[in-house]
């Protein structure tokens, strides 16, 4: 294969991980840094922070970009990620639940199970790939992802991609004007005395049967 | 040496930052005032009022910095900073005369400077939700709003000039650009500039910090230096969009004067073009928020889209 | 004729001619303002005038007005005569922390005590200050000016007919009495 | 620089986000949990574009898609997240059970039914 001819780089690696170049350091302490970052962002609670250190974390995966070469694409991941997605974030944060100080209902119960999983996976995941690319050496020869070259591939050989895609991007505008239409002729407005249907008020958690909650909830949904 | 070059554009790139915006400021205050019928700041420095900002500044340095009970303590005393910060970053890579009179040539500049004033908006967002104050978090969700919807017309005028160059570098497009392109891209720079003054929140687009209904927006409740930031960004944005509408779309160094002194013109443009942002601050009414987004949706996309239409049809016409 | 923009630009031209155009601007420190006649100023007190009959301080819907008097016995110029009594003033003070400026005072005046001045610039840093006490009114006075002139063809003011009439009368007796 | 640096970095954003999405509650921070994972495929993209060198650069292109999805992705989840705490009240996933099973909504209800039957109750 031609790809791989071109790459030539799965042979014996001649060079060690214990002598790292420049751009190696850098790259490992951006990647601690990201890490770190996705860590708090997906165990804090409190919402927004999380969300910030989303925006940490994606910035220094920007940096990666640009250590690898990826001039073009870490720009766009400034823009789009940092510029759009993250404001889009914070935007549904705070116009749903997103109070200053801690949620005591972020996690879900099975938390661990969650921990578990993801444990295992990493170690899964990090023991192949260490195996199966211990040896690879990237050349990071400048102007592999300028945006002049970047382009030129997108036009030239990703174009029906593209095109299917701005076909996407055009059904999700449509999608979330859709959705976010508001339905004032739909949605009737919630009548004061169905709200308080029968609701044991005060009363001890035994009275709380399925029977005495569940028929408006069910009739309802 | 070469690092010393690199030192000493940084640090030219910071004195721009830091005196620019002042500069703004005065002539906003004068200019404002004249266009009132009223004089402005007089006795600050003796001549017209010449220090009237530095005063302003002791004045800010003097006061407390506050932070509400209520408050995210350090998200409110970062926001400042993450507004801040991403206009320097652009100033640091708009270039201000030929023969890389520039502070740091980015290959991808125009993609680099949309992209990094994009990341001011989340700073806006912080102060608006870490005060713990509704008018803040209002004006946030406000500033927010706007910022999205009018970063995309932007994108598109930018990419006009850029598709009008054939290249992404800012530098290079001022290389190309020729005075027929005046008229040629009327249109995007009309755009630009437009959506540029709205992701100021400049009068008419001020919506987000509309003093009558929501205080201060997301600035409420700051006070002093931190308050300043504030400021300083806003007017760090005048001087950061002019001056990109120069590059793109006014035709930067481009000049009857030879080029060694190409960058006079780009400051003159620059100052011009701040000149008719406090004009058009001092004879427009704010738009209402429906309006906004109603002029950001229909009227700049679509003309922005056009703008691409037409440079892309006489792009391939002249190259034929 | 009715472009759509045109009245953007027009406002755009408003603003722009405004600035070329010379400010309104009252320079005041350096420059004093021009005050109209009868500007109210400050409240001057010619005690010579004040009887003690506390009209003002009654009149006035704020209360800033404080007068303080005693009563002084006359020896009698004629022994047959009773002695007579009269108020003598101790103080006369104004508030001009309270003073609302509605001239009432001024008007109940029926001795013509009280005087409006358009002096202005009596700011203190300590609001007790504001609490002109009577030579401090007496003072005002000075900046008093001459009463507007009157209107070509009006009434002669009543007291200077009277001093006329009698003047006249006295000349009249003068030049009868030869005759 | 070694491959196996943003390899390794990627596998480990990768659980990250796996964890975020399991873990989460709030529908907007899954929503995050599967940004970190879509940017580990990312970096994993770009590492491999810059590896391999194709003629096609597909890893950049693909990267590019990628973002492009994500940003449309965000938007309609977004839109969705919204418009599920209009009508029910809460952003909370756990809670939006209104296709599950009926025990499965009984017990979920009566552990916490005051909120449940809130948000069903003005749907």
């Amino acid at each position: 294969m031609n790809i791989l001819a071109a790459a030539g780089s799965l042979a014996p690696a001649t060079r060690g991980f214990l002598s790292p170049t420049g751009a190696e350091i850098v790259f490992v302490l951006v990647g601690l840094a990201v890490l770190g970052a996705a860590v708090i962002s997906v165990g804090t609670r409190q919402l927004v922070h999380a969300a910030l250190w989303l925006v940490v974390a994606l910035g220094g995966l920007a940096i990666e970009f640009l250590l690898l070469t990826a001039e073009f694409v870490a720009w766009v991941q400034v823009l789009i990620y940092l510029g759009s997605v993250v404001v889009l974030v914070l935007f549904g944060l705070m116009l749903t639940k997103a109070p200053i100080g801690r949620s005591p209902d972020a996690d879900s119960g099975n938390r661990w199970v969650a921990l578990l999983v993801a444990l295992a996976a990493a170690g899964t995941l990090v023991t192949l790939v260490v195996d199966a690319f211990r040896t690879s050496w990237i050349d990071l020869g400048a102007g592999g992802g300028s945006a002049s070259v970047t382009g030129a591939s997108l036009f030239r050989n990703w174009v029906l991609p593209f095109e299917a895609l701005s076909v996407l991007l055009l059904a999700a505008l449509i999608g979330a004007i859709v959705l976010s239409r508001s339905r004032q002729a739909a949605a009737p407005k919630p009548r004061a005395g169905r709200l308080r249907t029968g609701k044991p008020v005060g009363a001890a958690p035994a009275a709380k049967s399925p029977a005495a909650q569940s028929p408006s909830s069910e009739r309802e949904s | 040496m070469n690092l010393l070059d690199t030192l000493l554009r940084c640090v030219a790139a910071l004195v721009v930052f830091l005196t620019f915006p002042l500069i703004i400021g005065q002539t906003e205050h004068k200019v404002m005032a004249h266009m009132q019928g009223r004089l402005g700041p007089m006795y600050a420095g003796g001549f017209h009022g010449w220090a009237q900002l530095v005063a302003d500044g002791v004045k800010f340095a003097q006061k407390e910095d506050i932070v509400p009970a209520g408050a995210d303590r350090r998200i409110f005393q970062l926001a400042p900073a993450v507004s801040l910060l991403p206009y320097l970053f652009v100033l640091l890579v708009v270039p201000v005369g030929p023969h890389g009179f520039v502070g740091q040539a980015v290959d991808a500049g125009i993609f680099f400077v949309l992209a990094v004033m994009g990341v001011g908006v989340i700073g806006k967002l912080m102060a608006g939700w870490a005060s713990a104050n509704k008018f803040s978090l209002l004006g946030g969700l406000r500033t927010a709003a706007q910022l999205m919807s009018y970063e995309l017309p932007m994108v598109l005028a930018a990419a006009s000039a850029a598709m009008a160059a054939g290249t992404l570098s800012l530098t290079g497009i001022v290389e190309a650009f020729h005075w027929w392109w005046l008229p040629w891209q009327a249109i995007g720079a009309f755009v630009f500039f437009t959506a540029g003054l709205a992701e100021l929140q400049r009068p008419p687009f001020d919506m987000p910090v509309a003093d009558s209904e929501i205080i201060f927006g997301a600035y409420t409740e700051y006070t002093g230096l931190r308050f300043a930031f504030f400021l300083l960004s806003e007017y760090a944005g005048i001087l950061v969009v002019c001056a990109l509408t120069t590059v793109l779309f006014l035709g930067g160094w481009h000049g009857p004067l030879p080029d060694s002194l190409g960058w006079l013109w780009t400051i003159l443009k620059t100052f011009a073009l701040a000149f008719v942002v406090i004009w058009l601050r001092v004879t427009y009414p704010r738009l209402r928020e429906d309006q906004l987004m109603r002029f950001a949706w229909t009227v700049l996309v679509p003309l922005a889209l056009v703008q691409l239409a037409l440079t892309g049809i006489i792009k391939v016409a002249i190259s034929q | 004729m009715n472009l759509p923009g045109s009245g953007l630009a027009k406002g755009l031209a408003v603003t722009l001619r405004t600035m070329t155009k010379k400010t309104v601007t009252a320079q005041y420190p350096e420059v004093q303002p021009h005050l109209p006649p009868r500007s109210r100023g400050v409240i001057g007190l010619l005690e010579e005038n004040c009887t003690v009959c506390m009209l003002c301080a009654r009149e006035c819907p704020d209360w800033c007005i404080y007068i303080d008097s005693h009563k002084e016995t006359l020896p009698a110029v004629d022994p047959n005569a009773r002695a007579r009594t009269r108020n003598v003033l101790d103080r006369f003070a104004i508030d001009f922390s309270l003073c609302m400026y509605c001239g009432i005072c001024i008007e109940v005046c029926p001795f013509d005590a009280l005087f409006w001045s358009p002096e202005f610039e009596y700011a203190e840093t300590d609001i007790l200050e504001l609490t002109h006490e009577r030579d401090k009114l007496r003072e005002w006075m000075w900046t008093v000016p001459a009463p507007p002139a009157l209107d070509p063809g009006a009434e002669e003011p009543k007291e200077i007919a009277a001093a006329r009439k009698a003047a006249d009368k006295l000349a009249a007796a003068a030049g009868g009495d030869p005759a | 620089m070694h491959l196996a640096y943003p390899a390794v970095l990627a596998a480990l954003l990768f659980s990250v986000g796996v964890y975020g999405v399991l873990a989460r509650r709030n529908a907007v921070l899954v929503l995050m949990s599967v940004e970190l994972m879509l940017n580990a495929v990312n970096l994993n993209l770009v590492a491999f574009d810059a590896w391999l060198r194709d003629a096609l650069h597909a890893g950049q292109a693909l990267t590019l898609f990628t973002i492009t999805i994500a940003a449309a992705e965000i938007g309609l989840g977004l839109a969705i997240v919204l418009l599920v705490f209009r009508t029910r009240g809460t952003p909370d996933i756990d809670r939006l059970t209104a296709l599950g099973d009926r025990v499965a909504e009984r017990q979920n209800s009566a552990d916490d039914s005051v909120d449940a039957s809130k948000g069903q109750a003005v749907s």
